[in-house]
């Protein structure tokens, strides 16, 4: 495939007179892992929530594949493949941890139908060691259980280019950690798929990432390999900076 | 056809679905509506402000409130009728805010406190099912222990004139005894440690807890200070609209336009949404059609949805 | 029964649901002057035992001492007037109210005490004097780590002798990190009080343990001195935990 | 806290258990009488309690003066909260399981339709208390009775009173009820047929409007010389105490469609705003009770401490009526009760025999008690005491 | 994107265990008239009317989570409709009871889209808004629904023996709980309860929540309106009381005390309920109290209601699965 993945240009988002967001550009190509960086308030969640379609743009435009998504309700970008998840982790709580796996998938629409459904569920079931939980309601699970699970509902959409994860190891135990980063390492080694991480948790950008964007005061600051950015004095004042204040 | 000519020529139409049946336009009627609107608005944004006072701090809407206004009403008629004598009418109306606070002490650790006290999934429901219940058992006691007739305490307020036009009484004394305890309950609320604590409590109900507050006794408090709001406004408004069992159905209902219409938690949107509100009826009573009265409210609260889903005053929580 | 020990727990049992036990059996202890770390995966209880000894959660068995003093299922108003202060994992202050407003939460349970209310207040100032410049300002205005720090100071007004704190680096940018836990330890040095912490940042937070219990399906796993406990013999333990 | 479960489930148990057994209960004994009759909201529940105590003390009555057929009757109460099903399922309840012989009390017109349809089929007679929809007996069935002054006597007694006194402009503020409905739509009805060369307004309300201000500016601007006040309850109390403040009261003639004014509690509620209303009223000094009726006005002023007024007398004459129409019939076979009561002549509350004609329209099978209007002219008069201002011919 | 919504009807239904009950059910429920009274059948008959009322509004508030106040505004809808087109037009009542249906769900559609992007609170006063605006619009606009007066309505099958009409409201309760129960076996069940569970996080995974809801909307609504349409030609004289808020108290009441969002909740909801109203009918104005007192009660013993206590009793602690 040629060109880029995702084009996001010049996305701009104003809460009163505070600029969240202004004129962010990033590009991802297919099976990139990038990451998203940056103090707290810097904007990342903003910029998530425009990208998936749960806050509107106040200008710039988004592209998946060539295609414009501005503009289209959160469900239809996430059935064209753009997925993302949230930074408290948010699932069915009454549904049964199998049911909040096709939920997803019946959603998107598979020419497969449910048989191909419930073998994926099982499959990811199994990957993220959540399988003797399978039956239980999601209600059950804990807060690191719950982040995982987010994280394979995702997967479960079978279109899914561009999974942006919005702050999925933060409060979760190191095992957990472990499983989610297999988890996102194998779909994007087998499968192809593109990531889009925002994370506070460098050692794991780091591994994961092999380049990242900065995001400071709304603004992208810097993009590059996470050694190359940390070395920039803006982003070391920024961080620096935030703490000063 | 001659009626009377106000201070502007009247006009006069037809209605199509009530033929020959007149409805007459004039400026004088204009003003006595605007008036007598405003003032049974302030009112009701009585009702509406204990109904948003309690479901910022319990998180539930009380259906019952239209009860307490009842119980309000009662009240001020045993008080005035048997105690203290018309002239006493605002001691009574004291007496009536301070024993619906007191019945809403009582019920509130009996019937809502269970929701937070006990392991319970599903709160909202229990709330509302308790609260629809005792609105229905309010009432019925009312009905027989009542018996079948309607009181009304004696009021010897006289009509007051403003310009060439006539107010009841009783409607002027409600009204600025409206705005008085909305004047009390605003520094109770500003400059108080009870104040405080409820204002804590509407934002962050664990938060209010670590830092030493009771609670329960916070939410007790909450809900009493709500349903004597609905006491007083019963009070004050039994000499106008009588004394009887379900006197305090159509005032719940103004009460939840009004919160609509305002905004749900909001305090001056309550008072705007009442004035609004008493506005829109009477204006459209007297001059579209008076049978469709209170439908014009509803009308209103859907208006302001369409345009303003979270109510004119509303701050629309961001919910990611 | 023994000095030194600010918090003593024994054999408590907890849960949400009627059935449901979070806390199976827990016995744990907090010395003053010092950091009781608590770790484990989640879901271990590890906030469900915070709650359970602020008397958020009632216990459905076990006793909690404070100072010697049985106050097993004693309401938060108590305890905290008897000086255990909790700060819980959600931003706990009140974005609407002022700085000011939210200390003078802080100091609810000797509201009426005005002079030591000055008091408190002038050192909270002291020791936190960015608070002090937005004093008049919405809590809801600042930073994530002054959102922090005011929860904190807020906590400390009622110079408490025993400090329960539930993850309070979840979510924040590494610099702040280790701002947080700067604030700790200058909290400990300066009011002497029992800390229990819990964590699930362990790498970051072992470094301020003096002891460390390791919490596993509502009961303790293993416990010991800080120093005892390095990052991969923490790792081995959870993974542990987690096969079962 | 298990134990108080158990508690619980019993006591829930014990409900139903009773609810199945229901039919068991009813045995050959007393003579069941039914009344159906709004006592919770959104009934009428003052109306209700006022028919209840009348058939309360005339079932008293009947069984002092030895019952009926040699047995004692039994009143069996229902609450229809004026709702047609619960009505429905109340007459099914009476004649099915309770074996009652007579129905009445109905307050609501549409629970007293809706019940004629069943009792058509199940045959036990109904009695409307106080229902002025005409579809209640102008249905022409069988089992269909009426004690009630229905809207066309009602409508004329006003217009009656209106011509004595040759004015012109009247108002007819009513509410959209059945009761308000159809007096409104009567009323300009017989002042065309009749040519009486009257200006009408006529103004509708909701009935749970609670500021009636509006509507009464609007009758102060058409400026009228009576004005009929056709509300039941809270508006009727609430249109006297804003006219005054709108300045149409005193000025204006106004007249209550019932005598709610006949109440004790008139003077309690208006005090000397009452002075100058005229109302509707089925006896007066002039218009004697009968002997029953007097010995019911002594029972139910020593009882209840008021005097009755007209839902109590139609509830405690209903009773009666049926009674003597199943001594009359010598059986509480439905036929031989529907014959008695088309056929004869009873004594009511009033001196008017009461009598059960099978007439055209809403007359079928429909009594209606004399009617007048009472005019106070001081404080704290009573119906007794009050001025005579109009008679209805009979 | 209607694959979605439509595919894969009945996905997860075991027809076996499905064949199963109802098989189980049936002779008991169909010999019932055999052994009671013409009033309890009449009890019966109003129960299951009540059924198809709880059931359709379980599934909005208890299913989708969206709390609405109009669902006896909707079952008025239906009974309206279905006798003004008998009384204005005279059509018969295979043309009128379906143009109620189809009345009521148009209505649902648009109160569906009014109230679409609502909270939880203000969709809960808004749909009691429409409701009461449908009361007094049916009182004040007698010339044409006779308001007060009575709308006299002709009866289903010429007579109004409780019996048959017992049978009448079995079946359609029976076709609307299979309907309800075949959908929540479905993906657009499935569905449903997402909404309800999390709304944006449905709609982060592809879920059309729009179309969720106001599937949920028309499909209550016009099972309420069939519910109210078949129940006018039985009670044969419609008054706006039946569109009291005491009336949508009751299904409120009947939902939550079977324990809402439970699939059985309105089949043992409803029959005590209502029993239990109309047995205490006889106390006079002293029913209400007793009532009111009954459910406050049973509500602060069984929070959950008696599903929770049912499935505590049978030790299913679980509450991600549903009965049948």
């Amino acid at each position: 495939m040629s060109g880029p993945l995702l084009e996001a240009e010049g996305v701009t988002k104003r809460f009163g007179g505070l600029v969240a967001n202004d004129a962010v550009t990033i590009t991802v190509a297919p099976g990139e892992v990038r990451g998203l960086i940056g103090p707290n308030g810097a904007g990342k969640t903003t910029f998530v929530n425009m990208l998936t379609g749960f806050e509107t743009l106040d200008a710039g435009s988004i592209r998946l594949g060539g295609a414009a998504l501005t503009g289209l309700p959160a469900n239809q970008i996430a059935a064209r493949g753009l997925v993302r998840t949230f930074q408290v982790a948010r699932v069915f709580s009454n549904m049964s941890v199998r049911e909040n796996l096709l939920i997803p998938f019946l959603a998107a629409g598979s020419p497969g139908g449910v048989r191909e459904g419930q073998a994926k569920a099982a499959d990811l079931l199994a990957t993220g060691t959540l399988e003797h939980l399978a039956e239980e309601p999601a209600s059950v699970l804990s807060g690191g259980q719950r982040m995982l699970l987010q994280a394979c509902a995702g997967f479960m959409i079978p279109a899914v280019r561009l999974y942006v994860l919005d702050e999925p190891f933060a409060g979760i135990n190191p095992v957990v950690k472990d499983a989610l980063i297999a988890l996102i390492e194998h779909e994007n080694k087998s499968n192809g798929r593109a990531f889009l991480i925002v994370s506070h948790e460098m050692a794991i950008v780091r591994r994961l990432c092999p380049r990242v964007t900065v995001m400071i005061q709304g603004r992208v600051a810097a993009e590059g390999t996470l050694d190359e950015v940390a070395r920039r004095p803006e982003v070391v004042q920024a961080y620096l900076g935030s703490a000063a204040a | 056809m001659t009626p009377e000519t106000g201070w502007l020529p009247h006009a006069s139409r037809h209605l199509g679905a009530a033929k020959g049946w007149t409805v007459i336009f004039s400026a004088e009627l204009l003003v006595q509506t605007v008036l007598s609107g405003l003032m049974v608005g302030v009112l009701y944004a009585l009702m509406a402000l204990g109904i948003t006072f309690i479901y910022s701090i319990v998180k539930t809407i009380n259906w019952a409130m239209g009860e307490f206004y009842m119980i309000g009403s009662y009240i001020q008629f045993v008080a005035v009728h048997y105690l203290l004598g018309a002239r006493w009418w605002w001691l009574a109306a004291i007496i009536s805010a301070a024993g619906t606070f007191l019945v809403g002490l009582i019920l509130e650790p009996i019937l809502i406190k269970p929701m937070y006290a006990r392991p319970m999934q599903r709160r909202d429901d229990y709330a509302t099912v308790v609260t629809i219940a005792l609105l229905l058992l309010l009432r019925s006691l009312a009905v027989a222990l009542g018996g079948p007739n309607q009181y009304r305490p004696e009021s010897d307020l006289p009509v007051v004139w403003i310009g060439p036009l006539p107010q009841e009484g009783a409607r002027v004394a409600a009204f600025v005894c409206a705005l008085l305890a909305l004047a009390v309950f605003w520094i109770v609320i500003k400059k108080t440690w009870v104040g405080l604590a409820l204002r804590a409590a509407a934002q962050n109900r664990v938060a209010v807890q670590t830092s030493g507050v009771d609670v329960y006794r916070l939410d007790a408090i909450a809900f009493a200070i709500g349903v004597a709001l609905a006491g007083l406004a019963g009070a004050l408004l039994a000499p106008l609209f009588m004394v009887f069992p379900t006197n305090g159905a159509v005032t719940t209902v103004k009460g939840f336009e009004i919160i609509v219409i305002g905004g749900l938690g909001s305090i001056p949107g309550a008072l705007v949404g009442g004035l609004l509100l008493g506005l829109a009826e009477s204006l459209g009573a007297a001059f579209i059609s008076s049978p469709y009265q209170n439908v014009y409210g509803f009308l209103l609260v859907i208006v302001v949805l369409i345009v303003r889903p979270d109510g004119l005053f509303g701050e629309r929580g961001r919910e990611a | 029964m023994s000095t030194g020990r600010t918090l003593e727990v024994s054999g408590l049992r907890a849960g949400y649901v009627p059935g449901v036990d979070i806390l199976s059996s827990v016995t744990l202890a907090a010395a003053e002057n010092a950091v009781t770390l608590v770790i484990g995966p989640n879901g271990a209880g590890k906030s469900t035992l915070l709650r359970a000894i602020f008397g958020i959660l009632e216990p459905s068995a076990g006793r909690v001492l404070f100072r010697g003093k049985d106050v097993t299922g004693a309401n938060s108003s108590t305890l905290k007037a008897a000086g255990v202060s909790y700060v819980t994992q959600e931003i706990n202050s009140f974005p609407l109210l002022t700085v000011e407003e939210n200390l003078l939460m802080g100091a609810w349970v000797f509201r009426r005490d005005r002079h030591r209310l000055r008091r408190q207040l002038e050192s909270v100032y002291a020791m936190f004097p960015i608070l002090k410049e937005k004093r008049h300002d919405r809590a809801g205005s600042l930073s994530g780590g002054q959102g922090r720090m005011l929860s904190v100071a807020r906590e400390l007004m009622t110079q408490p002798s025993l400090l329960l704190i539930d993850e309070p680096t979840v979510g924040l940018a590494p610099n702040l990190v280790a701002e947080v836990y700067s604030l700790l330890s200058a909290a400990k040095t300066a009011t002497g009080a029992a800390i229990l912490l819990v964590e699930q940042n362990v790498e970051e937070a072992l470094p301020l343990a003096d002891y460390l219990y390791l919490l596993n399906l509502g009961q303790v796993k293993a416990e010991g001195p800080g120093r005892d406990f390095d990052n991969s013999r923490v790792r081995a333990l959870v993974q542990e935990c987690l096969l079962g | 806290m298990q134990r108080r479960k158990l508690l619980g489930a019993a006591s829930l148990l014990a409900v139903l258990a009773t609810l199945g057994l229901a039919p068991v209960i009813a045995q050959q004994e007393p003579m069941v009488f039914g009344l159906i009759t709004p006592l919770s909201p959104p009934g009428e529940t003052a109306l209700g309690q006022l028919a209840k105590r009348g058939a309360e003390i005339g079932v008293e009555y009947i069984n002092e003066k030895g019952g009926v057929l040699g047995r004692k009757v039994a009143l069996s109460i229902h609450d229809s909260a004026g709702k047609n099903e619960q009505g429905v399922a109340a007459y099914r309840r009476l004649v099915s399981s309770e074996k009652a012989v007579a129905v009445f009390g109905f307050i609501h017109s549409g629970v007293n339709i809706a019940v004629n349809e069943v009792a058509k089929e199940m045959g036990v007679p109904t009695m409307g208390t106080q229902t002025g929809a005409s579809d209640v007996t102008a249905k022409k069935y069988d089992i269909a009775f009426r004690t009630h002054a229905v809207d066309a006597p009602r409508a004329a007694t006003w217009l009656g009173w209106i011509q004595k006194n040759k004015w012109k402009r009247v108002t007819v503020i009513a509410e959209t009820t059945d009761y308000g409905i159809g007096l409104a739509k009567e009323t300009e009805k017989q002042s065309k047929e009749k040519n009486l060369g009257l200006e009408i307004q006529t103004i509708m309300f909701d009935r749970t409007t609670t500021d009636l201000l509006p509507q009464l500016l609007q009758v102060k601007a058409f400026k009228p010389d009576a004005i009929v006040n056709v509300g039941v309850g809270q508006p009727l109390d609430l249109m006297i105490t804003q006219a005054h403040t709108a300045g149409l009261l005193p000025g204006a003639q106004m007249v209550t469609s019932y005598d709610a004014p006949a109440r004790p509690q008139f003077w309690q509620l208006h005090g000397d705003k009452g002075v100058g209303i005229s109302f509707v009223a089925f006896y007066s000094p002039k218009s004697e009770l009968s002997d029953l009726g007097k010995e019911f006005a002594k029972r139910y002023q020593a009882k209840f401490n008021e005097p009755p007024v007209y839902a109590a007398l139609n509830g405690f004459a209903n009773a009666i009526v049926f009674a003597d129409a199943i001594k009359k019939a010598n059986s509480t076979e439905p036929k031989a009760m529907i014959k008695a009561l088309e056929e004869g002549s009873f004594t009511g509350w009033s001196t008017t025999p009461v009598t059960f004609p099978r007439a055209e329209g809403a007359l079928w099978h429909n009594w209606s008690p004399p009617l007048m209007v009472l005019h106070y002219t001081a404080k704290d008069q009573t119906p007794a005491t009050a001025e005579v201002a109009y008679v209805l011919a009979q | 994107m209607s694959a979605g919504l439509t595919g894969g009807v009945g996905a997860f239904v075991e027809w076996r265990r499905v064949a199963a009950v109802l098989a189980m059910a049936a002779p008991p429920l169909l010999a019932l008239p055999l052994f009671v009274s013409e009033f309890t059948a009449h009890v019966l008959a109003i129960s299951a009317y009540y059924v198809i009322l709880a059931a359709s509004w379980n599934m909005l508030a208890g299913f989708t989570g969206q709390f609405s106040l109009a669902q006896h505004g909707f079952a008025a809808l239906g009974a309206y409709t279905s006798g003004l087109l008998v009384y204005h037009l005279q059509t018969p009542l295979w043309v009128s009871i379906p143009g109620g249906v189809l009345t009521t769900a148009l209505g649902g559609l648009l109160l569906g889209l009014l109230v679409l992007k609502m909270r939880t609170i203000y969709l809960s006063i808004a749909t009691w808004a429409f409701a009461e605006t449908l009361r007094i619009t049916l009182s004040a606009a007698y010339e044409f629904t006779r308001g007060d007066l009575g709308l006299s309505v002709p009866s289903l099958y010429g007579h109004v023996r409780p019996v048959v009409y017992y049978y009448t409201f079995l079946a359609v309760a029976a076709l609307c709980l299979l309907f309800i129960h075949v959908m929540l076996k479905s993906p657009i069940g499935y569905f449903m309860r997402a909404v309800r569970d999390d709304p944006m996080r449905a709609q982060s995974l592809a879920v059309d929540i729009t179309r969720v809801k106001l599937f949920a909307f028309v499909a209550s609504s016009a099972m309420a309106g069939l519910g109210g349409a078949l129940y006018a030609h039985y009670v044969l004289t419609l008054t706006p009381s039946i569109v009291d808020f005491s009336e949508m108290a009751r299904i409120i009441v009947m939902v939550v005390i079977g324990g809402l969002g439970s699939f059985i909740a309105p089949i043992i909801g409803a029959p005590p309920v209502y029993a239990l109203n109309t047995w205490l009918a006889a106390w006079g104005e002293w029913s209400m109290v007793a009532f009111a007192a009954i459910v406050i009660g049973l509500m602060r013993a069984y929070p959950a209601g008696l599903a929770g206590l049912i499935s505590a009793v049978w030790g299913r602690r679980r509450s991600g699965k549903s009965f049948l």
